[in-house]
């Protein structure tokens, strides 16, 4: 099942028209430039703002068509705003448990308590909005929206006033939370690293309509799309976990192209791993070698060659049938005589667990 | 005791005028002014326009027209006849019904602006979090516009008590019943009492300047932390 | 025992209080009384005002009563007559006939406005006699009854104003200055007239009380001649 | 014509009064609420409530104080004297300083609640843009405080145009000068002149929801497009 | 000559202690976590805080110290709030011009315009402040602040709701306005990135007090602090060109410890240049390799290293003088006997242009 989205809404010049299925399940990052109309839908689906024309279907249930609109409070979501939006009138505790009284949850649950020391924010709830830092007030704001309880979480940009530090210790928990829940999410995001590590579908948006929509591993290895052509491209691949060693802390990872050894904490077998591998970090030779600290070296064709500027490339590469961007300078592939269809080997220089 | 047993009934009197008639202002103000803030109809401004009207007619003659509509032969006091009311004239229902009709507009404007500058943002969150029209209405509304109430109260509450031309006019200044402060004091100077009209009036205003002090003191505990 | 309801010209408030004190001692009776200006006490008749009796501060609008049949048939008499004051506040004024024919030192002369109290049309009168009328009219300055005139006077504001009687010899104000009392002859008489207002028993024995040698004492005491 | 010529030149008056007062009171009222809505004085709170107490007095009383202190006796009035300033009863100037200190708290608060709406922020920025506080006043505060000065506007004006106790009692009712529309609607009823006091009602009431409509209909057309 | 700096301000349990000096020259990025301080320090320097016992001097002139203290008004600063803070009662033309209005500049200057068309604002200049998005918001801020002629800029975290690809347009321009006016730049950020690409200096934050303070290329190398120990940990080194290969597009690049060849667009000679490597670009082996797509190889010795978790080191190598940072797997360490001393090669797989 997915949610059907469909929306024609006119602001001014600018008019988001949107035909598409978001999945029932797990993350789609919205991701497109500013002003291309991200905060509109996401507006939209809340019902916040009333396109006529407009269908939605979220669970089976139609939330809107022509003869039907579920008022906002009626449709069961937490929003987290673009901008900090706290009631200035409330303390950080009552803000919380605005949502919270209004919501089926069990009040006594434990989960607002880990929710609340995750996010660090244990040590504010007597304070007002204005005693808060921007940062500080986005976290009580994902508190907030969580504590409602919702049935599909919107998120426009809610990490983008924290730093790569606490987003790291962030995001794992945001993740557990939709796992759990297993609700749907739409996660509005500038920023790659967060698509790359939350996303499992991608709604690419280019002034007010879809440009692709899709899985997110397939789209970031997408040579059509914009994404693989930037310095920096990257990919993304689920894999299994085969093996752990324990003494070097590395992980055996399968996927249908071969395998990954990567340094990690200790995993359990089976479990799915989603890996990511700049483009930049992949390096190509003609012959496997040896002696070198790089652990993840094995073969692959070529599948495409793009000339990016006059001194770089972006090949993508086939591991069995999963795509692997690469980046190299122009001489580099001259002085190898790299074309397509060629079996070469890649080294991969670093692999990051994203999750 | 300078104040005669007179002058204390037209001070409570005067006291239960104000409350209840403050009271009805916001009851009846607020639904307006939350509407009027809300409303996106184009003639809105024609409402705006007739809430302040009644403050332009003379006091005295705003009530010796609610007198005519009220009174045996009037439009209103024909209908509330005919469905088996007892007349409003002279009666102190009579006097809450006129002083809340001249001291609307004090009450609506506080709260119309009130309510608007909240903005949508807030609601739309309340709405994000399930809360309904009304409970947003309640708790985020009404709170946000605090300033506006208290304003509203303070100047309707001050208008009913000064008020005078209207309730001498549909009161009759019937001791006991509709003689309030403000007529009390009146009589006094007019039938140049004024040493009694002194302290009457110096009576009212300590009263007043009293309830004041709490009403806005208690106001400043709350908002002082706010920059 | 009945309640009477009165509606009482405000400047006959001092007398009539004295009475009804009077009237209370000897009668199982209890007397209410509203001052107001006679204008608004006849708006408020005409409209259904509960009151018994009337004392109005002119003749006209008993009459009117009486003619539409509101007033009982027969009740109007006169009660009291008012007298004119010429009153200066400013002691330098000392012959105030000739201020009034040549009134250089005089800023502003208060009477009331003619148009709505006897006194005022008593007074106009006067200066009409005198030739003063229409050389006075940029000095003049109107209250809306004679209580205010007073009121225009006394706060120093008018230099001169024509009051009633009754007022500078009212017991509870010892007055600065000088006043001339105009002879009867220069105006018509001011005639205060009481109507009853219905049928009932007590209304009619106040009335009959105010024609008591003892009320008569008093509304002479208080500055007013009898009829 | 239906209007008397003094019908006319007292809806003249009426304008003029109205017009100047509400110029004063805004140029008086801006500051003031401005302060209110910035200080952090811990009395403030006795400010806001001397504000509201004129308010509370009915306006014929609190006309009669000041009627008293502009007298040649009274507090302001010997100032203004031994300053060599002329007398200000039963002058237009007076009148005006009667109706702004009446119609005070109907301006000042909502321009304080308008103000205290706006925040810290928008002036922050416009500090850090090199804005002077001045500058920062006229072009951040004053237009972000719309709505609170067409509330001040009209609420101060439309109570103006009705004022009538104060503008009665120390304006002293001079046709062309202190004489406004108030009081001849006043004089009209009182004199049972019904027509007139219509048509006079009438005419004063229809001007009134005119400017209001422009006023308010202007608002509309700059704040419809936001949300 | 430098900025002095020396606040104390207590807000409820938080409380700012500074006592620094900042460079007059380039750009300070103050960097910390969420409510370490960074928006209380910018307001401080605004004057929009009155601490008590302050310090500050700008440009040899005291702005603040027991006795003086010069308003807002009267700070010649350009000062990007955290949250959008367009005045909502004039369009987006008006903000911009009221800053312009009460500065020196010339009305008629091109630079105004260079900067509104690089923000990509041309076609909002009609537009009221509610009828943008939130990166529009911010981008109309961003030209607010240039066109009030500042002589210091205060930017809280100004590209914040931008994405990568807006934020790589406008960070050049950026600093070629920082350049050009020759002025300080106080730059808030929690973009490790952003960091790197734009500050000379870095004044890092703790919870209202200052960690560390100095150059990025020190601090970023530095092993005390915790930057060089995250996973993205990086090298930063500013490096001078000595020639260009227009027909690879390669640029020769050196710096105290060697020279490193970068695939780039076209450089003229001495210009300076500076360079981002990451940590888990550098691979270590023990010969200088062959065959390998790899252009920066060279010989470095071992000066620290650091086990991270059971799987992962850094390594600080010197090469030359100047520290480079590397992430190697415990493994790969272990297999190669790598300890502190050792000459070996450093294989830079990327090297990033960063200005
Ligand atoms: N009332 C309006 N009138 C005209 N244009 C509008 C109005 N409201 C929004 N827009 C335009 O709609 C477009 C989409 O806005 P939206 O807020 O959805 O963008 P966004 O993708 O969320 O951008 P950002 O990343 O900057 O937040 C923007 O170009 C904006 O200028
Ligand atoms: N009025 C106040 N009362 C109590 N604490 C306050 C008050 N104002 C700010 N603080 C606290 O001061 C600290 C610093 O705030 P500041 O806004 O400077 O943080 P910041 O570094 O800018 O954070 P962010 O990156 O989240 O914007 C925060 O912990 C905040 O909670
Ligand atoms: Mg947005
Ligand atoms: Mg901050």
């Amino acid at each position: 099942m997915s949610i059907e989205v469909r929306f024609g809404i006119k602001r001014g010049e600018f008019s988001l028209t949107i035909d598409t299925e978001i999945p029932e399940h797990g993350v789609t990052a919205i991701f497109g430039a500013s002003g291309s109309g991200k905060t509109t839908l996401l507006r939209a689906i809340a019902g916040l703002e009333a396109p006529e024309n407009g269908f939605l279907k979220v669970g089976g249930v139609v939330w809107q068509d022509t003869n039907t609109f579920l008022q906002t409070h009626e449709r069961k979501i937490g929003y987290v705003f673009q901008e900090p939006s706290l009631f200035q009138h409330l303390n950080v505790q009552d803000n919380i448990n605005y949502g919270l009284a209004r919501s089926k949850r069990d009040k006594s649950e434990r989960s607002l308590d880990d929710a609340i020391s995750l996010l660090g924010i244990e040590h504010l709830l007597k304070r007002m909005p204005w005693q808060l830092s921007g940062g500080e007030q986005q976290r009580v704001a994902i508190v907030r929206a969580l504590a409602a309880d919702p049935s599909m979480l919107l998120l426009d940009e809610p990490l983008a006033a924290l730093g790569d530090e606490q987003k790291a210790e962030i995001l794992p928990y945001l993740e557990s939370v939709y796992q759990q829940l297993d609700i749907p999410v739409l996660y509005v995001s500038h920023s790659r690293n967060e698509v790359a590590r939350l996303a499992d579908h991608l709604l690419l948006l280019d002034k007010g309509t879809i440009k692709a929509s899709g899985k997110v591993t397939d789209l970031f290895t997408s040579l059509d799309l914009p994404l693989a052509h930037q310095t920096h491209a990257e990919t993304i691949i689920d894999t299994t976990v085969t093996s752990y060693d324990a003494e070097f802390g590395l992980a055996t990872l399968k996927f249908s192209g071969g395998q990954f050894v990567v340094a990690s904490n200790p995993l359990d077998s089976q479990t799915t791993v989603r890996l990511q591998i700049l483009a930049r970090d992949v390096s190509v030779t003609l012959e496997h070698q040896k002696d070198t600290s790089i652990l993840n070296i094995f073969p692959v064709t070529i599948d495409h060659l793009v000339k990016e500027s006059s001194s770089q490339m972006t090949l993508r590469l086939l591991a069995g049938k999963t795509p692997i961007l690469a980046k190299v300078t122009c001489r580099s592939a001259q002085s190898l005589g790299l074309k397509i269809g060629d079996t070469v080997y890649a080294q991969v220089k670093t692999v990051a667990l994203l999750r | 005791m300078i104040l005669s047993e007179q002058d204390l009934t037209a001070l409570f009197v005067t006291l239960k005028l104000a409350s209840v008639s403050t009271l009805v202002l916001l009851v009846v103000g607020t639904p307006l002014a939350w509407w009027l803030s809300k409303s996106q109809w184009r003639f809105k401004y024609l409402i705006e326009a007739i809430i302040a009207l009644p403050l332009i007619l003379p006091p005295t003659v705003l009530g010796f027209y609610l007198l005519v509509s009220i009174g045996p032969n009037g439009p209103i006091g024909g209908l509330v006849d005919a469905l088996g009311g007892a007349p409003l004239a002279f009666t102190f229902t009579g006097l809450v019904i006129g002083s809340v009709f001249y001291s609307m507009p004090f009450v609506v404007q506080p709260l119309q602006n009130a309510f608007s500058s909240i903005g949508e943002r807030p609601l739309e969150v309340a709405a994000t979090l399930r809360a309904s029209p009304m409970d947003r209405f309640f708790t985020i509304a009404v709170p946000m516009a605090k300033p506006g109430f208290i304003t509203a109260s303070v100047l309707g509450f001050a208008h009913t008590l000064g008020e005078f031309g209207v309730v001498l006019m549909i009161g009759g200044n019937i001791p006991g019943s509709t003689q309030v402060v403000s007529i009390a004091i009146y009589d006094h100077v007019e039938a140049l009492e004024y040493g009694q009209a002194h302290w009457l009036a110096g009576s009212l205003l300590v009263l007043s300047f009293l309830l004041l002090i709490v009403v806005y003191g208690a106001n400043r505990r709350y908002t002082v932390a706010k920059p | 025992s009945d309640e009477i309801r009165v509606a009482v010209a405000s400047n006959f408030s001092g007398a009539m209080k004295a009475i009804v004190s009077e009237y209370e001692e000897t009668s199982v009776h209890t007397v209410v009384l509203s001052f107001g200006s006679t204008g608004k006490h006849y708006a408020q008749i005409t409209n259904g005002a509960p009151f018994d009796l009337f004392l109005a501060a002119d003749s006209a609008r008993p009459q009117l009563l009486e003619d539409q049949g509101i007033a009982i048939i027969g009740s109007r008499t006169t009660y009291a007559r008012g007298r004119l004051a010429v009153w200066a506040s400013n002691p330098e004024i000392n012959n105030i006939k000739d201020a009034l024919n040549n009134h250089q030192n005089i800023a502003h002369l208060a009477i009331a406005n003619p148009k709505l109290s006897p006194y005022g049309i008593a007074a106009k009168q006067v200066l009409m006699t005198l030739d003063a009328w229409p050389k006075i009219q940029s000095k003049l300055v109107r209250g809306e009854n004679i209580a205010q005139t007073f009121q225009f006077v006394h706060s120093g504001n008018a230099d001169l104003g024509f009051v009633a009687y009754s007022q500078v010899v009212n017991p509870k104000q010892p007055l600065q200055g000088n006043w001339w009392i105009p002879p009867q002859s220069l105006y018509s008489p001011i005639d205060q007239q009481a109507v009853l207002l219905n049928n009932r028993q007590a209304p009619k024995d106040l009335l009959e009380f105010m024609k008591s040698p003892l009320a008569r004492q008093l509304i002479q005491h208080y500055g007013y001649e009898l009829p």
